[in-house]
């Protein structure tokens, strides 16, 4: 097992340095490219878990890399190296394994980043679900770029990138027994080089945060506790495609609380917003962009929603996941 | 959704609200106090909420949050029997998403879950037949939960399941019918309310007709209203001019859906499978006379209960009662948020009372929409 | 409470068990038309026909008539004239 | 759950830069540190899924901290930063999650390293086996260490730091039906502590590698294989363990196959090897320390053992993990 | 070890090497060829790998390595059996770690674990008791191999599970015996050899005298070795002293652990539990007559094969033949790296034949040890 | 092949059963001692003894006498004088 599962991660990575960066036990990259970017190193870590390994465009290896890509992004970092690491659990299909490996790699390639050290570890059937990846990337913020969770401003706006929930939508009609189908597919993509571009032309945009578990809801309110602010979201103006609405109807969920795995949200100053939305809406990743809110006051931090008729209601971080539900 | 727009227009609404307005308040003036209308259904108060209705209609008029959420008044005792069957080894315990946070008497069906029990999420009963029939080696149970709206769907899922000879699929039947429920809730008579806007699901299955003890014998009168704000505003516009004009009647601002006699094909599905008139333990409500059914004699083998045969459910450890603030908001003595346990001892992860515990219950309503 | 949704039936798929294909916003179900009130209507005239859905099961035909008058009624409807 | 959790590992991170820095999707850390020490940036990872999660003298939480440590310490890096990812079970006892981060946060304050970017999981019961973790780290590579893992050449001699396989033995015992009792315990410890030190006066060392799975026989075959040389052990010079060795005949198995977690090699040109010994006899990880071998010549690479009767026989990597056996 | 130790001392073992060569050396010359000893026992093949006795023993002895691993020879049925029973649904199947990784004709016992059979590794047939007690609604079935030296275990164990009135264990048994083995390879007259260093831990239940019929009838001298080098060394050192003086016994340089008669206690199990002298067909060997035992009739109900009622095995897919090449490795025509196919198609990953499957075979001790 | 091993028995843990714990290097494990051949001792008066393990049954008695034996033997070979 472990012999063919070699094989089959050297088959994939040939040509990225994993090769002879495998023999050693750590991959050794020269400092100098970091400096040559910036001053700070930033370094990150998610596992991946979803089930099915394979949804509506896209899969697990996929969603691996730009999870991990994504989040060194969203700190204005220039991603550059990747780990993996796989457990897998004995009996898989070797068949998925490399199709999904192999989708890991075209992923790495399109986000310009390497994946440099990897592991694997076998374990018995029925002590894992199928495969689960570990990515973990560093790379390297430049100077002047100094976004943090902390600084929204009132009078900043919220952008998000594009349309919400769809990734959370397409991922539970494939994985739950509910019957529903829908042509719906992940928004999964490597927002770095969306972000890349655009903080070029805008450094002084306060914070991103790409919108994952949670859902834009739940990294709302966390830009709001940790800048302690208020921030007020245009309920008419979210984009939501109607498939993603039409579930959510169905099955009684907030899409504002659906994941998502190519959709950020940025915080942005007054003034560059119309250059930030045009530079995103000319982009590939962000023709959907849109401003779907904004920050209005300082406070112990909450978001609320301001509905199409002039009324307000909160959006508090809900208790556990999603249910769907009847009533 | 072509239906569905329409019903959200918002110049719409804001014309509603105005008209709402302009009869609302002289009446209220006139009677010197809000006038007291109670929105029956749990889909209502989740509208109002998450529309903002809440913040537009005028303070002339004020909500009582109704019963209508049959999560919020399951019996902690129905969760315990769910959880005793869902543990038991051969049994696929189904369910709809609603009961799995809510908690018993030692844990909820979640807690179950993560514990190992095989519990899965259904959006339909016709998918537990599906997974019966697929897993032969299996007990299949359907936690049934729900109003008259739901009711027929179960009864219907039974019957498929006598008819195809299906043996490894059984029911587990917590419901609660509304008319019973609204008949005591009036005949304990310590509600103050001027009139219902009736609930547009359940009148689709039991039909507008099924209200008139409510204006004849108890002289409110009821507006059936669907779940648009535009729909909601309609109902509850009509019903203030009724109480403007004095007048006490049934009326139905929902009929693109709901019709005078109601859905018969349901209701004969209800009558075929279920014995009517069961007398409930309902959480915050009580005892509700004839408030329940029961799978009927010929259908035994499709009821759940038969998995509990030596079970006793020790009786000391149902006995967790309900703070009594969850019955005085029910009643609309008090506003959820008025409730001292609220938002402190009292939380969705963490719910003390009946009206906490499902997304639809009126203090689980306050609790996300209304902040802090 | 009871969460209901109009679908739009867009096929029969099991004609004997009283079956069809609903969609609403590009989501598609397979649901039981079992419980409709057709009056005199086959099944097969379902096809196109607006349907409010719950857990599966279509519970009522939605009355374009009604949807329409109830319209009219709101566009007459004003609140200066009043 | 999630929160429960979330609480866990705050609470037992607190004096490190995680409560912060976990606020952000990324850890930021000044590049200046980095090239202060040295001229590149070492990266690795791996994933840890032992069981049973708490065996003699250690636990996962422990284990996972100095695997990555000493991956990166073989490197000749000094280990700065570590992530951790974990991979949860629903339904796992608290008491026990919170014992095996207390442990690595213990663990990581022991090696000098800080834990500063994190994540968790949480999957349904019966889809993981209690808890996954992975960590990946970073450190810096001194500009002149130079170690790798093909730098080693005929005349080289081979040193291991302590006993051979203990932790192997110690786990199977702990993790089996096997009946056997013995009072072994794992080796497990952070072996930077051991080769800082070390290196600093013995800087050229040419190569190190952390007898982890596989155990010393594989370690040394692939440092046979990348520097094309032939290696030969000393039966007879083999520091294991009574323990050890009983438990390999009880069961019929090869203690150099068995796993190690605080024990490497270190390829030591002859001049050095003097120097090497005495520095790691001194120190608290390295008190067994011992020459067990010596690199005989070029060759494909291959790894042979003599016998203490003068007889020699090839130690070839074993197909597939071993067996308890009866012939 | 106190008793280990000081048999592996290496002053010993030069002096041991330097007396065998005195005597074989001479004796070689005379008969110009080398002497042919045969190591019947895997355990000694293994032991001469292990501490590099091949490169001390003088040129003028040649090994020739016996039959005396129960895995390699194990055949493709048995595994087909097992793997058969492992994929039962309430079964847990048990086995020394020795079989897991041989290949049947569809998978390894290994695979089928991967697979999802529930499979554990035992040290012990006791433990197989206590894991039925335990998993009182599974069958816990024990994959019993080996040859004399465990069949008493085995039949011990069994005796237990019916005295405790254990009705969930049950014993798959592929036993095979070393005499009726030995008996076979002499009479077959294909095997060019001078004498046999016999199997200690065989002999600690048969006994010494057992090995009569081979000085008696074959007039080939056997002496019992223990597995230390000094102990095999000395075992040889005596076989060649027999055959330098032109005699031809059975001695026994093991007899700290082997007596003259053997372990009678572990004879009786053997005999109440085991029908003896059955013919039985094995990889690499053929079909050897007598040389297996199966469970009497009484003790039916803990025999494993009751599991396989309706299974039959196809015959077609146990067809897979060895190489000729193994059959000529243990007749002493070709040493294991003079195979074709030894370290090219053959390898412990992918055996082509019975002596590359367990890490005791000879062709694998060639392949670990000896290298390229 | 029939891996075996010394052990000593260290103490009798279950005289109904004859299970005994057995020790080598500090390995310790419950065997059977069932089928040792007592020779008219109790199983009591096994504590002490060495054993050769199998499977986890004690199958024999060693003989320190014969490992005595066996040992003298060895010292007095000499390959030089012979
Ligand atoms: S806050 Fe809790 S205790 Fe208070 S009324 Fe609501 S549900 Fe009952
Ligand atoms: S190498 Fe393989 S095929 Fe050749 S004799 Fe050995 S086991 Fe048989
Ligand atoms: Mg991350
Ligand atoms: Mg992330
Ligand atoms: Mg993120
Ligand atoms: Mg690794
Ligand atoms: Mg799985
Ligand atoms: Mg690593
Ligand atoms: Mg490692
Ligand atoms: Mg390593
Ligand atoms: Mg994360
Ligand atoms: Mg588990």
């Amino acid at each position: 097992m472990q012999q063919l599962i070699d094989e089959i991660f050297l088959s994939v990575f040939d040509d990225t340095p994993l090769q002879s960066q495998l023999k050693e036990d750590q991959a050794q990259l020269p400092l100098a490219e970091f400096t040559a970017h910036g001053d700070r190193l930033a370094f990150t870590t998610d596992s991946f878990v979803v089930t099915p390994l394979i949804f509506p465009c896209g899969d697990i290896g996929k969603l691996a890399v730009c999870g991990t890509v994504n989040d060194l992004a969203v700190g204005g970092a220039k991603p550059l190296y990747l780990s993996a690491g796989f457990i897998i659990e004995e009996g898989i299909e070797f068949k998925l394994l490399e199709s999904i490996v192999s989708s890991m790699a075209k992923t790495a390639q399109q986000a310009g980043v390497r994946i440099v050290t990897g592991d694997t570890k076998v374990v018995e059937r029925g002590m894992a679900d199928q495969l689960f990846i570990n990515t973990s990337g560093v790379g390297v913020i430049p100077s002047r770029i100094q976004v943090k969770v902390s600084a929204a401003q009132p009078g900043d706006k919220i952008l998000v990138n594009g349309f919400i929930g769809d990734h959370g939508a397409a991922v539970m009609l494939a994985r739950e027994n509910l019957g529903l189908y829908s042509d719906l597919r992940s928004d999964c993509a490597p927002l770095s080089l969306l972000i890349h571009p655009l903080l070029a032309q805008c450094p002084q945009i306060r914070c991103m945060r790409d919108a994952t578990r949670g859902g834009l809801g739940v990294v709302l309110n966390e830009i709001a506790k940790a800048s302690q602010v208020t921030i007020e979201l245009f309920e008419p103006e979210l984009p939501i495609r109607p498939q993603t609405q039409a579930i959510c109807e169905i099955l009684g969920l907030e899409p504002l609380f659906l994941a998502n795995e190519g959709m950020a949200a940025f915080v942005v100053p007054a003034q560059q917003v119309e250059q930030a939305l045009q530079l995103m809406q000319s982009h590939p990743l962000g023709q959907q962009a849109k401003v779907v809110g904004q920050v209005t006051e300082t406070s112990q931090g909450m978001v609320y929603l301001s509905t199409a008729y002039g009324g307000k209601r909160m959006l508090e971080t809900p208790y556990g996941v999603q249910l769907p539900r009847i009533c | 959704m072509m239906l569905t727009s329409v019903f959200r227009d918002s110049s719409q609404v804001t014309k509603q609200v105005k008209l709402i307005q302009t009869v609302a308040d002289p009446l209220a003036d006139k009677w010197g106090r809000p006038l007291q209308i109670m929105e029956v259904c749990g889909g209502h108060t989740h509208a109002i909420f998450k529309f903002g209705l809440d913040q537009l209609i005028p303070k002339s008029i004020e909500f009582i949050h109704g019963p209508g959420c049959p999560v919020c008044v399951l019996p902690i005792e129905a969760i315990d029997q769910a959880v005793t069957i869902a543990e038991q080894s051969d049994v696929i315990f189904t369910s709809f998403g609603d009961p799995l946070r809510v908690p018993g008497s030692k844990k909820s069906l979640l807690k179950a879950k993560a514990q190992g029990a095989d519990i899965q999420v259904l959006y339909s009963p016709l998918d537990a037949i599906a997974l019966a029939k697929n897993n032969p080696d299996k007990q299949v149970v359907f936690f049934a939960i729900g109003f008259d709206t739901t009711m027929p769907s179960i009864a219907f899922s039974l019957l498929t399941a006598a008819q195809q000879g299906i043996n490894n699929l059984r029911f587990l039947c917590h419901h609660i019918r509304l008319m019973p429920t609204l008949m005591a809730l009036l005949a304990g008579e310590k509600v103050q309310l001027d009139g219902f806007v009736g609930p547009g699901h359940v009148s689709m299955v039991i039909g507008a007709h099924a209200y008139q003890p409510i204006a004849k014998r108890y002289r409110k009168p009821l507006v059936i209203a669907g779940f648009e704000p535009v729909d909601f505003l309609q109902a509850l516009y009509q019903l203030i001019l009724q109480l403007a004009q004095g007048r006490c009647e049934i009326e139905n601002a929902y009929a693109r859906v709901v019709t005078a006699e109601g859905n018969l094909s349901a209701q004969q599905a209800i009558s075929t499978v279920f014995d009517d008139g069961v007398d409930s333990q309902w959480r915050g409500l009580g005892v509700v006379p004839g408030s329940s059914v029961k799978i009927k004699e010929c259908y035994q083998a499709f009821d759940a209960r038969q998995l509990l045969n030596n079970t006793v459910l020790s009786q000391s450890s149902v006995e967790i009662k309900d703070p009594g603030y969850c019955n005085a908001v029910l009643m609309g003595k008090l506003k959820p948020d008025q409730c001292p346990l609220f938002r402190k001892q009292c939380t969705p992860e963490n719910p003390k009372g009946a009206l906490m515990v499902s997304g639809e219950g009126a203090c689980a309503a306050y609790y996300y929409y209304k902040g802090t | 409470m009871c969460l209901g949704i109009p679908a739009k039936i867009i096929a029969i798929t099991d004609l004997a068990n009283s079956l069809a294909l609903a969609e609403t916003a590009g989501v598609q179900r397979q649901v039981s038309v079992a419980m409709l009130t057709l009056k005199g209507k086959t099944i097969e005239s379902l096809v196109g026909e607006w349907v409010l859905l719950h857990v599966g099961f279509a519970m009522a035909l939605i009355n374009q008539e009604e949807a329409d008058r109830a319209l009219d009624l709101l566009a007459q409807m004003d609140p200066d004239s009043q």
